[in-house]
């Protein structure tokens, strides 16, 4: 197992550690719930933004806290979600009168999770609601499922209800920012390799050295096909015409674009499939206005990334442009 | 007429947390088929601490142990286990609370109000491919038994025993409608639910424990019985 | 080979027009040098920084340039120093009255590219400088060698100087404060797989699977020793131990600390590291006023990580503090 | 008097560049034993630009046709090999500018200079395991038969590959004092030192072209000649 690690059911105890250490100004944590939150948070008068889900997809969940962020998130053990008690307690040590908004990733464990903690933390009163994030366009959606996951698309969720929450919008008003995000971001990936979880110790699939799973999910998940591996410009357009046909987006659309990395592939390379979506975006007459290219939703050390198109509009535009901060930073 | 005594209850627990425990990483792997590999050290880890802590917990009743159970879980088990399994112990415990021991129609009845509450809580029914349907089937068992006044317990473990395992088989090639296996569309097909050889696995080992002869038929279930 | 590539010659280009296009109001490129500008640089009173080395690191180099940071840059293939034309071009279009500083990683084709680039441009009297980074303890330092590499410390180096100019410095004065950073600068990684050069196709070097090279270059050239891998914990402290012991770091000191990731390690991983140095430095009674974790220089996709220690004083903390701005950035 | 003609060089320099071509993989497998692993790519880059555009160059003289491929190093060519390559060539162009054709003391006098110009380029001297190892020794031999008067040219270019391919022997066990090798320290003792492999090689490959027989010593040269 290539992987820094001490024991590895201290692994994510002790990365989360990291982040409070690298952090003490913006953030605190409660480590028997595996919880980050502002320091700052929360106040009375503006919504709380909260998220937690399984680990090993950082700079997401537990990074995404700070200003114009997340307020406050929780995290499961790598790749589960976090056990009910944590997420009924990130509600509360976030509760404001103004309420709390969960911004849930479309998974059953999460989904199972924040219901409970939700209804727990109702009992008691808290004002909480809670948004599901579905935008992995790799599996089709059905009823019969637990229906399409919520992958790197979250984080234009996360921005925009961060945003409208420090403008002090309503807890209603938030919640249909999520909505409107979630209506117009689509996402699909490429894993070239497995990952690792540290608890297991081996390839959480197997893949052959020539070949590539396409549509794969952020743990692993198989995709829509176990291809042979092409050039990145083919790669390219098999991920953003699956994105783009979607919506779909069409001729004289303003979006955001993002490459993002999922976990174990450089920056070059992105760079390198950004270089292709961009073109794509023009052939398709879409205007790239804001572009991501980097880490946003990694699956441990996975080879491979996502491609994620956000269809905006003026407010959408705004919330984007709105300062944030991060854990995840550079200078 | 059977009962069902705190002590065997506890017992129970005892031997399912060895289960669990001793097969973490190919509940995992199991998991991985067509889910994503977490399911055995989820559960683990929760049986962990329910292995350490079962000697000292409250044992006023069975309904009061139970809840500490759910309360474990609760707090340390993720991912989509925490919640059904953590649903099942407090909703077990409800009907439980006051009592020291359980004749079989009481034990019916808790097993019968844990599976509506996990049902409610992840919104599966029987033949969506979870570890419901081991779990429905042999809560109809235990119903049956407890109206026909079954007094051989033995019996009746091994009748629950044998539904579960025959659930690997019979769901084996279903696809998944819930769970992170559900998101894979047909790629789930052919594949053993995980969750349905765990609760095949437990009842085969409490079998053992109970010294009540019965050898697993799923090759999962055989592999992962003590 | 398990990359994102169009064919292995094109990769280094196609990366940089991805850089490119993701920045369109703040670069501007030259495609036939692979060359990399602020759009609003040279000005006339303002020195320019500019560096060029091989690719592979990114965001070292080209994506380093933006307010604050770079004004310019040029790149070789990947792990090759540029052609000498390229550095000779980046030269020319950055000069001004005020002077062109070039950052020089100790290696020596960089240097011998850079060295005839320089002879060539004061030829035709443009006021360049140039400096020597060498930050890397992994290997002694001798006269009877090129010295010691320059690896993440260049961040640093890059950071200060691109501060003091922005503040109106002169070229002498900017260049000391290359000096003192360099002076007060320490890095030593490890590397727990190889990498796959594109046009190579196959990787730098073997490793067995329960191996790590510690001292690494950030070339995949070898280090101190080829070792068994041990936990995070004891991995951090040997990075550490050599860094800290180098300068040395004392008790008192005021410190920035980085934990580097070199292209294959994701975010989580780095915080585990992080966590240990952070407790390592309060055990030497180092101050940890800044930090980075995250990818600063890269080995394309090498699993494995630095670490790097940077003294500070008044100056230099108010150097880490100025706003900056590159490719590489999160919103 | 034995003389070397515009056509010969030419000749040789594309020799030079198939040499370099074939070899890309493999003197970048052998500079990655102890340095980074590019010094074939980086060189074949550049000769593959020199191959296409030779026919075309102008070639009014050796000079010029010299200062032409150094324009085109100095372009392409990145990492070590390009200032030293290009050192090497823009060097060997400025005393036989003008000149159609060379006697085998202005040849010699040509790489003396391009001897000077890498020393001073990269700092390395005789024993640091650099291809000036191979080629200071060579431009000596050079130096000999001209002050000798050596008329048979296939004596001269006998000796000099002998001489390049001994020093892949003689260096094996040094420890490099210049380039990226010289950062490994002891590591980069037992490996030989690519930049002379490619020496030798060009000049055992020179040998066939002109029908001169050579086998090589060095088992890296011998794999390497054509
Ligand atoms: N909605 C549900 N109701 C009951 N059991 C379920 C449900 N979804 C999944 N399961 C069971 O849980 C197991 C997976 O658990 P786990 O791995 O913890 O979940 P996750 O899908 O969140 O990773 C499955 O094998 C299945 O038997
Ligand atoms: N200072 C020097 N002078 C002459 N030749 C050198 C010098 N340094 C290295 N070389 C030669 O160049 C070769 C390496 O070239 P290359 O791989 O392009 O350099 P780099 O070390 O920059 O990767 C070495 O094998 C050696 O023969
Ligand atoms: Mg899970
Ligand atoms: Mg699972
Ligand atoms: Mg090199
Ligand atoms: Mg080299």
């Amino acid at each position: 197992m290539k992987k820094f690690v001490n024991k590895p059911e201290d692994f994510v105890p002790e990365f989360m550690q990291g982040i409070l250490a690298a952090n003490p100004d913006l953030l605190e944590g409660n480590l028997e719930f595996q919880m980050v939150k502002r320091k700052d948070r929360p106040v009375d008068n503006k919504v709380s933004i909260v998220q937690g889900s399984g680990s090993g997809h950082e700079p997401a969940h537990v990074m995404a806290v700070g200003p114009g962020m997340l307020d406050g998130a929780c995290q499961g053990p790598v790749f589960a979600a976090p056990p009910v008690d944590a997420c009924y307690e990130t509600i509360k040590a976030l509760a404001t009168p103004a309420g709390v908004l969960v911004l849930v990733n479309n998974y059953q464990g999460d989904r199972m999770a924040w219901d409970t903690a939700v209804e727990l933390a109702q009992a008691e009163d808290i004002k909480v609601d809670q948004f599901l994030i579905n935008d992995d366009v790799a599996v089709k959606d059905s009823l019969y499922t637990v229906g399409r996951r919520g992958v790197a698309g979250n984080f234009f969720v996360m921005k925009a209800c961060g945003a409208a929450a420090e403008e002090g919008k309503s807890l209603d008003e938030v919640k249909a920012v999520a909505e409107k995000v979630n209506n117009n971001v689509r996402t699909m990936g490429v894993a070239l390799t497995s990952c690792i979880p540290p608890a297991k110790g081996s390839p959480i699939f197997d893949i052959g050295d020539d070949e590539m799973e396409v549509g794969v999910g952020i743990h692993g998940e198989p995709g829509r096909e176990r291809a042979k591996i092409t050039s990145a410009d083919e790669i390219t357009k098999t991920l953003f015409d699956a994105v783009a046909d979607d919506l779909p987006f069409e001729n004289g659309d303003r979006v955001a674009l993002m490459v993002n990395g999922l976990g174990g592939t450089p920056p070059a390379e992105l760079y390198v499939l950004y270089n292709k979506a961009a073109q794509l975006c023009e052939e398709r007459g879409l205007t790239v206005v804001r572009n991501y290219v980097g880490e946003y939703c990694t699956s441990l050390e996975m080879a491979g990334a996502s491609i994620t198109l956000l269809k905006l509009d003026g407010e959408l535009e705004t919330y984007l442009d709105a300062p944030a901060e991060t854990a995840a930073r550079i200078f | 007429m059977a009962t069902i005594s705190l002590s065997t209850i506890e017992q129970g627990i005892d031997t399912t947390a060895d289960t669990v425990i001793r097969n973490e990483s190919y509940f995992s792997d199991l998991d991985g088929l067509a889910g994503d590999g977490d399911f055995g050290t989820s559960l683990a880890t929760g049986f962990k601490v329910i292995k350490k802590d079962l000697p000292d917990l409250d044992k006023s009743d069975i309904g009061t142990m139970l809840l500490k159970i759910s309360m474990i879980v609760s707090k340390h088990v993720g991912g989509s286990s925490g919640p059904i399994w953590g649903t099942g112990f407090m909703k077990a415990a409800m009907p439980t609370k006051g009592k020291s021991e359980l004749t079989l129609q009481e034990f019916a009845d808790a097993i019968g109000n844990a599976v509506d509450g996990i049902m409610a809580r992840g919104g599966a029914k029987l033949g969506d491919k979870t570890l419901l349907d081991a779990v429905i089937p042999v809560a109809e068992k235990l119903k049956d038994h407890a109206e026909k006044g079954t007094e051989d317990l033995a019996e009746v473990l091994k009748d629950c025993a044998t539904i579960a395992d025959g659930a690997v088989e019979t769901t084996r090639s279903l696809v998944a409608h819930r769970g992170r296996a559900s998101q894979v569309g047909e790629r789930s097909a052919n594949t053993p639910d995980p969750g349905i050889v765990a609760i095949a696995t437990i009842l085969a080992d409490w079998c053992k424990a109970n010294s009540v002869e019965y050898t697993p038929a799923a090759p999962e279930v055989a592999k992962a019985s003590a």
